[in-house]
C-alpha cells in the first residue's frame, strides 16, 4: 500500500469507530477512576462527528477541516479540542486527494503540532500524548515507504506508551488532582488514542484490502 | 432498568435546556443549539458576559442567565465542555465594540475549548478577554493558579461582574473587578455520597457508607483525604479553617458565604453547616455580609456540598448586593 | 455512624433554624423558640399570614418568611406540626385589627395543632381566620377535600396571599382570592428512591430499585400505585394528565406549572419532565404563564418531585408575577 | 390502693415513659409502615416534657393544666394535641390533691373527652382513640373501689384494643391515605397509649408499694 485516497480514510474511521466502540464502557471505566467516567462516551461521539463530517469533501485538506470543525461544534469535552485540533492540524500538514508515505508521515506530524496548540502535555504527563507522541514519532522513524507498515509502527508505540501511563502520575486533566493516587490505572485517553491507532493499522493492515 | 427521569440518553442536554426555557420563557431563550441567551438582549453598547461548561450541573451555568448576570452560556453534554467551534458560534452572537468578557471554569477541557474558540475568534475580529476561575484550595494552599480547579464560585462572580456590565463600565473595568473578586475567593468542597453518570451509569466515586472526601471535585474527581462523618459541627469547622488559612481575611473584613449543595444533601444539612461556619467567621471579627444556601450548581444526586468564602471589597457588596439581577435562580430586589 | 450532615438529633430543628436566619440575616430572624419572622415587620394595619409545619422539608416553610410572602411560619420538629401552645405564642406576636390569616396545610397533626390554637386565641381576643390547604389528588379524583393532603401547592399560595396582604386588601378578600385559588389547584408527587428519617435513622418507604409510586406524599406515606420507571416523559404524561383530569383547564386558560423537586431528583431531570408536562399543556391550548423548576419543599434526601398545576385568574398573575417578593427563596421583582 | 396523689401520678408517668422508651424504636418502625417514622421519637418526648411540667404543681387540676400545655409548647406533632388535648381534658375532671376511685374515673373520661375536642376519630378508624376509648370504658364500668384494679381494667382493654387495629383500616392520620394497604400492621399511636395504660397499671398493681 503506497498511498491512501479519502475514501480509505474514511473507511479507517470507520474501524476506529466500531473498535471504541467494543471499548466504550471500559474507557468510560478507566476515566470514572481518576476523572468523570464519561471518556468512552466521549470518544465514540466525536468518532461519529467525524464520520459524519467526512462525507462532503473530495479532497484531504478540505476533509480534515471538515472533521476537526465538525467535532468541536457537535461534541464536548477535552476530547473535543483534542481530536479537533488533532484533525485541523492534519488539514494543515497536506494538499491533494491522496497522500503516500512521505506526506502521510507530515501529516500525522502536524496533527500531532495541532493537539499541541491546545496542551503543553507531553511524554509522561500521563495523557493521550503518551499515545499520540510515540506513535508520530516511530511512524516517521520508519523507514519503509509502505503505508501499512508505517502505520503498524505507529499502533504498535501508540499501545506501549498507553501502557506506560499506569505507572504514571497524572499532570493534566481531571486526574491531575489525584496526584499520587492517580499511579496504577491506564490515561483513559491514551488507551483510546492507542485503539484508534490500532484500527488504523488494522484496516491497512494484512487483513485489509 | 433506569433510575433517573430522562428519556434517550443522548437526548438530555438538549431536553433539559428545553424544559428550562420553556419554564422562564419570559426571561431565556435558545439563542441556537445549546446556546442559553436571555430573553430580551442587554444593549449592544454594554460588555456581553459569556460563560460556558458542561451540562450536569443545573441550575448551573445557564440557571444564570438574566438581566443583571449572564448574557449567554454555552452548554457541553454531561461534564462535558462544549466544543469549541460550539462556543464560536456564540461567541459570533455578541459580537460588539464593547466586547466580550467570557469565564471560563478551571478545567482542562472548558479551557483548551475557550482558547481555540478566543482564536477563532480573533481570527473573525472579535473582541474576547478571558476570566479564568480557579477557587478550589484542595490542591493545597500554596499551589500554582492552574493547579486549582473553578468551582461554584464563578456564580457569584457572575452576578459580580454582571452587574458591572450592566452599569455600563468598560472590559477592562470589569476584568479587574472579577480578577479581584476571584483572587479573593476560595472553595472547598465535600462528598458523602456518590452519584451516577446520567448517560452511561457508571457510579462515580464510590464512597463508602458513612465516609466523606473533603477536596473532591463537581464531577466525582477525588482531590482530598477520606474521613468518616463525625458531625456537621466537625466538617464545617474544618472546611472554614481552611478556607480562612487561604484567605487570611482580617477582623472586620466584610465576606460572602456561601452552602452550595451539590445534589441529595438537603437545605436543612447545609442550614447546619452554614451555622458553624458563621460562628467561627464571627469569632473571628469577620463579618458575614452576605450569605446563601441552596443549590448553585450540582453534581447529579451526589450527597455533599461545597464551602464558598469571599472577602468582598465594597465594589463587590455593591455588585452583588445592592445591584438587581433577574436570572431564574438568582432573583436580587437590589436596592 | 451517621450519614447526614448533622449533629446532636435533638438540636436539629433549632440549629437549621438558626443557620437559615444567619445566612439571611437581612430577611429573617428568629421571633421565638422555632418561630421565623421578618427582620422588618410589616405595618400594622396589614393582614399577617401565618403558617405552621414541621421541620426537614427545608426550605418549606421558613423560606418564603418575607416582604411579599409570609409574616411568620412556625416549626415543629421534623415531619412533626408544632404544638398547639407554641403556635398560639407566634399567634400572640401578631395580634392586630387586620387579623391573621393561618394557612395550614391539611395533615391531621397541623390540622389539630392549628385548631387549638385558634380556639387559645379567640379566646385571648385575637382574629383567627383559617385558610386549609388540601390540593393533593392521590387519594383520587372525586374523594372530599378533608380526604386529601395539603402538599407544595401552599407555597405559590403564600405568594399570592401575601402580595394581597401586602396591598392591604382585607382578611375576607384575602382569604376570598386564597380559597380561590386552592380550588384551582392540584398537585401530585412521585417518589424513586426514598429517604431516612433525620433523628431516628429509619428508612421511610423503602422502594425497589428502578420502582417509583406516584401518590407518595411528602413524608414517604404511601398512596399511590407502584410501577416500574420507564421515562420521564412518560412520567410526566402520566401526572399531567391526572391533573388536567382534576382541573379541567380549558383551552386559552392561563395556568401555574412547578415541578418541586424533594431531594436527590435533579433540576436536570426535574426540567426534562416540565418539557413534557408543558407540552402536553400546550397541545391542549393551555398556557403556562408562569413556569418554576426548584426545590421548594423537599423530603430529605428522597428522589422524586411534585408537579404542581393552578389555573389562574387574572389577579392571580398579577399577584404572582407582577407583585414584589423578597424572601429568601421566593424573590420576585415585580413589575 | 384507695386514693391517688400528685406524686402518684408523676411516678406513674416515669413508669410510663421508661416502658415507652423501651419501645421507641418499635413504635417508629410502625409508623415508617403507614406514616412517617417518628411516633417512638414523638412519644418519648411528649413524655419527658410531661414530667418536666409536673414539676411545680401541688394539686391535681394545676398539674394536669401545666402538663397539657408544657407539651403543647415544646413537642410536636399529632401526638402533641393528642396527649396535650388528653391532659387538658383531665384537668377540666378533677379538684384537690388527690383522687379517689370515682374521681379517678371522673377524670380519665373527662380526658376522653379532652382527646375528642381535637378529633372525630373512634373505635374502629385505627387510631390511638383504639386504645384509649376502650381503656375508659373498662375503668368507668369496673365496680371495683381499688385503684389498682381499676387501671389494670384499663390497661387490658387498651392492649386489647391496640391489638384489633391490626386488622383495621386507617381513617385518620397519614395512614388514611394508604386505604387498604393500612391494613395488617398496629397503629403506632394505640401501641404507645396502650402501653402508657400498662405503665400506669404497672406501677399501681402487685409490685408497687
Ligand atoms: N490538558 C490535557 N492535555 C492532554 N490530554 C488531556 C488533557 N486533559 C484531558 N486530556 C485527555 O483527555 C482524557 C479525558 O477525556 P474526556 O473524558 O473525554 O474529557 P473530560 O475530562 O472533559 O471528561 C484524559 O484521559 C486525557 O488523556
Ligand atoms: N386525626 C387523628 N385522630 C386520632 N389519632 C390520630 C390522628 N392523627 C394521628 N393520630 C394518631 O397519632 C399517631 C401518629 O402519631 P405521630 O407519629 O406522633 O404524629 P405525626 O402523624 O404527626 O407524625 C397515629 O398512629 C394515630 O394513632
Ligand atoms: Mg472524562
Ligand atoms: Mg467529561
Ligand atoms: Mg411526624
Ligand atoms: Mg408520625
Amino acid at each position: 500500500m503506497n498511498t491512501i485516497s479519502t475514501d480509505q480514510f474514511r473507511a479507517m474511521l470507520q474501524t476506529a469507530l466500531t473498535l471504541v466502540r467494543e471499548k466504550e464502557s471500559y474507557l468510560s471505566q478507566l476515566d470514572a477512576v481518576t476523572g468523570d467516567g464519561d471518556h468512552g462516551t466521549a470518544i465514540v461521539a466525536a468518532l461519529n462527528a467525524a464520520i459524519t463530517a467526512s462525507e462532503a469533501a473530495t479532497d484531504l485538506k478540505a476533509m480534515f477541516n471538515d472533521i476537526g470543525f465538525g467535532i468541536m461544534l457537535t461534541t464536548s469535552g477535552s476530547t473535543s479540542t483534542l481530536l479537533g485540533g488533532f484533525f485541523l492540524g492534519m488539514a494543515e500538514g497536506i494538499e491533494g486527494a491522496e497522500a503516500d508515505a512521505g506526506q502521510l508521515k507530515t501529516m500525522f506530524k502536524s496533527g500531532l503540532a495541532g493537539v499541541s496548540k491546545n496542551t503543553k502535555a507531553a511524554v509522561g504527563d500521563k495523557t493521550m500524548m503518551d499515545a499520540l507522541m510515540p506513535a508520530v514519532t516511530a511512524m516517521t522513524g520508519t523507514e519503509s515507504e509502505d503505508i501499512a507498515e508505517i502505520l503498524a509502527a505507529g499502533a504498535a508505540a501508540a499501545r506501549k506508551g498507553a501502557e506506560a501511563t499506569i505507572a504514571m502520575k497524572a499532570n493534566f486533566g481531571r486526574a491531575r488532582n489525584y496526584g499520587e493516587r492517580s499511579i496504577g490505572t491506564m490515561d483513559a485517553g491514551a488507551s483510546s488514542w492507542a485503539t484508534i491507532f490500532e484500527a488504523f493499522a488494522r484496516h491497512t493492515g494484512p487483513s485489509a484490502k | 432498568m433506569i433510575t433517573k427521569f430522562i428519556n434517550a440518553t443522548d437526548q438530555i442536554t438538549r431536553e433539559t435546556l428545553e424544559g428550562y426555557t420553556m419554564a422562564y420563557a419570559d426571561k431565556v431563550k435558545l439563542g441556537g443549539e445549546n446556546i442559553v441567551v436571555r430573553a430580551t438582549p442587554k444593549s449592544m453598547d454594554k460588555v456581553a458576559i459569556v460563560t460556558l461548561g458542561g451540562s450536569g450541573h443545573e441550575p448551573a451555568l445557564s440557571g444564570f442567565v438574566g438581566e443583571g448576570m449572564l448574557d449567554c452560556s454555552v452548554v457541553g453534554d454531561i461534564f462535558a465542555a462544549p466544543g469549541a467551534q460550539r462556543l464560536f458560534q456564540a461567541l459570533q452572537l455578541f459580537k460588539r465594540d464593547a466586547g466580550i468578557l467570557l469565564v471560563v471554569l478551571n478545567h482542562s477541557g472548558d479551557v483548551m475549548s475557550a482558547n481555540m474558540a478566543t482564536q477563532l475568534a480573533e481570527r473573525a475580529g472579535i473582541k474576547v478577554v478571558k476570566l479564568l476561575t480557579h477557587e478550589d484550595i484542595s490542591a493545597g494552599l500554596d499551589v500554582p493558579d492552574e493547579d486549582r480547579r473553578g468551582l461554584a464560585g464563578c456564580i457569584p462572580l457572575y452576578k459580580i461582574i454582571g452587574a458591572a456590565a450592566e452599569q455600563g463600565k468598560s472590559i477592562e473595568e470589569i476584568a479587574e473587578i472579577g480578577e479581584r473578586f476571584i483572587g479573593q475567593t476560595a472553595t472547598l468542597a465535600v462528598a458523602m455520597r456518590s452519584c451516577t453518570h446520567p448517560q452511561n451509569g457508571a457510579v462515580i466515586a464510590e464512597l463508602p457508607e458513612g465516609e466523606i472526601e473533603i477536596g473532591m471535585g463537581q464531577h466525582g474527581e477525588g482531590g482530598g483525604g477520606r474521613q468518616m462523618l463525625t458531625s456537621a459541627d466537625d466538617v464545617a469547622s474544618q472546611m472554614i479553617t481552611q478556607l480562612m488559612s487561604k484567605l487570611k481575611p482580617a477582623k472586620g473584613d466584610k465576606v460572602l458565604l456561601i452552602i452550595n449543595g451539590v445534589g441529595a444533601t438537603t437545605h436543612m444539612e447545609m442550614s447546619i453547616v452554614f451555622r458553624k461556619a458563621a460562628m467561627l467567621l464571627a469569632e473571628k471579627g469577620v463579618v458575614v455580609a452576605d450569605g446563601k444556601i441552596t443549590e448553585l450548581l450540582t453534581v447529579q444526586e451526589q450527597a455533599g456540598f461545597q464551602m464558598i468564602l469571599s472577602i468582598l471589597d465594597e465594589d463587590h457588596v455593591e455588585l452583588l448586593k445592592n445591584a438587581p439581577s433577574n436570572a431564574p435562580y438568582w432573583v436580587n430586589i437590589g436596592k
